[in-house]
């Protein structure tokens, strides 16, 4: 393809990850003040850059599909040799808590504080605070019930983090998707009914 | 992340207690430690092992989150049921099913959400390692963002700019004039204005005659401005400027030229 | 070369230019807990540098040295392509009068603020701000004239963004280096002198 060249130039200048119907409209659109190829399609530039992540291999760089789109990465084996550059730094890893509640929030969004907590059985303020923080989740809404609490869901960031293409991807995604969720509403234990006193008051926001 | 605790000895229990993300957590632990079948738990064996470890907890003086101590609430209640013959339980309970089922679909569901946690910490883990091209604007603090879209010509243009009116300042009057000298326009412009005092930059050119006058004047208060006895400013571009003299002047001020100055000299230009 | 592809995976994700001195020094190290390779030299990585700069022309990928360095980039026929992507917005451009400052610091450093003041005919308290914060030109020292003034030269980020190997290659150098600017104390003094026998070597013209 005469446009493979820009197709990598792209990728290699792209800041976040780039969607292959969006690289095929840059190459129909053309340059600044230039002129493209008006009849590339999607499928040929998926196409192009199967054949890129072959080619990248052999040199200490990937093709990631993640969130979406497509980004250059070096490869995860040499990880070792570029943590040693300066200013460059691993983004650092989630603690298990954050993780679990991740896990909830990833699976069950959108998502309000006092339903994690029914999930985990512990206060988690502070792991939301973080993963807020870190910008894996955002606030999505509020939800309908009493007190309308605020609702969580996960972010781009999320899936780059991850190394996720998307939602769907997420491991047993169908089952965990479906599990009927202990219900803070419901009036059931001790713990339960310091859950609903807990929802009842607008929760803060962060 | 979670350590598999084989012996409950006292430094172990350290990392434990630390490691459980709740209560949940520790009962699962608790379950698998004792080999119960998570449908078939024995409430009173899990109980007694359950408030063992808060015990220890609290002999290790480690802060017990509120939440461990509400499961252990749970835990005794739904013990104590146990042991009350079905005819003495409360009669809205007889019909209703053992509630020690609840919080079975708790840990249940619980534990597909700790082992999805533990299959996103894998992933994490695994692309953690790998690093994408990191953008210069992002690695370059946010002030530091170079000269923008400026092409060597500009540089070159601007250069031949300034040497062009430093010829044409020559060209319309010599530059040492035999008259003056840098020395005698310093005592001039430190006589004309006083501590404090400030005025118009045209202003103090207002009576010169010559030329080569208002270039040693302008030398002598640049080397005003330099020595810090001078001042000039400007409220903005295209305002009037002003020269003040200093009221408290300083020689050496290395200080009100920010913070860079105090490491330098170090580093010499490439 | 083995390990030609750390060489690259090391270059693409370098926030700066990199030296062929550090690369070897780092492809000796080895990568965090791992073993590198303790027989490279300087000249062996240079050699590679050579043949990968082959290898990117033809993918839209060229091999700068800048600011002593070598850095991967977009080749520059593609700038029409890469301007169009989201988030590699360029910073507003420099004002004509804070270029003519610049100009005079990167052709006549090391340089005081009065000499610069002298040269321009106008205050340039705020321009030599601007540049500081820019990031294209710092303090370099203190002269030893009265006073003892502070010096200004230009950052590594100067040469980088005007794509010089060194302040060498600006162009004119050895005359505009040479040209006598009225100076601010004491025209005709030792400065005169210090800045024509800098410009002793010929300068390639661009």
């Amino acid at each position: 393809m005469e446009w493979a060249r820009v197709l990598e130039a792209l990728l290699f200048a792209a800041t976040e990850p780039m969607e292959p119907s969006r690289l095929a409209a840059i190459l129909r659109e053309g340059p600044e003040g230039g002129q493209g190829w008006p009849e590339v399609k999607e499928q040929e530039v998926r196409d192009e850059l199967a054949q890129l992540s072959e080619r990248l291999a052999p040199r200490g760089l990937i093709l990631r599909e993640v969130a979406g789109g497509f980004r250059i990465g070096t490869a995860p084996d040499l990880s070792g040799w570029v943590a040693k550059l300066k200013g460059v730094a691993r983004p650092p890893r989630l603690s298990p808590p954050a993780l679990e509640t991740m896990a909830v929030i990833a699976y069950r969004q959108p998502i309000s504080r006092a339903e994690v907590e029914a999930v985990r059985g512990v206060d988690c303020s502070g792991t939301l605070d973080t993963l807020v923080e870190r910008g894996v989740i955002r606030i999505t809404g509020r939800s309908e019930a009493p007190g309308r609490p605020i609702l969580y869901g996960t972010t781009p960031l999320f899936l780059e983090h991850f190394g996720l293409k998307d939602l769907e991807e997420l491991p047993n995604s169908e089952e965990l998707r479906r599990v009927k969720l202990p219900a803070p509403a419901d009036p059931g234990g001790p713990k339960q009914e310091e859950l609903i006193h807990e929802a009842s008051e607008p929760a803060p926001q962060s | 992340m979670i350590p598999m605790l084989e012996t409950p000895g006292s430094e172990a229990l350290r990392v434990e207690l630390a490691a459980f993300t709740g209560p949940l957590d520790l009962l699962l632990h608790l379950i698998k430690e004792q080999e119960m079948d998570i449908y078939d738990i024995r409430l009173e064996k899990l109980t007694e092992q359950y408030l063992a470890r808060l015990d220890k907890m609290r002999e290790e003086n480690l802060a017990i989150a509120g939440e461990f101590l509400v499961m252990a609430a749970t835990l005794l209640y739904l013990k104590s049921r146990t042991l009350l013959p079905v005819q003495d339980r409360p009669p809205e309970e007889v019909e209703e099913e053992d509630p020690k089922w609840e919080l079975i679909r708790q840990l249940i569901e619980y534990r597909k959400f700790k082992e999805a946690a533990g299959q996103l910490g894998e992933r994490e883990a695994l692309h953690s390692r790998i690093f994408g091209r990191v953008p210069e604007r992002v690695t370059t603090s946010p002030a530091l963002m170079g000269p923008g879209q400026v092409s060597m010509f500009d540089l070159v243009w601007a250069f031949q700019k300034v040497l062009r009116s430093v010829e044409e300042r020559a060209k319309a009057g010599r530059f040492s004039d035999e008259q003056f000298t840098v020395g005698q326009k310093i005592e001039f412009l430190l006589d004309r204005l006083q501590p404090g005092e400030e005025i118009l930059f045209e202003d103090l050119f207002r009576s010169m005659s010559s030329r080569g006058e208002v270039v040693v004047t302008f030398l002598a208060m640049l080397e005003l401005i330099r020595l810090r006895q001078l001042i000039a400013k400007q409220e903005g571009p295209l305002k009037p400027i002003l020269i003040q003299r200093a009221v408290d002047p300083v020689l050496d001020a290395p200080s009100a030229l920010g913070e860079g100055a105090g490491q330098a000299s170090v580093d010499s230009p490439v």
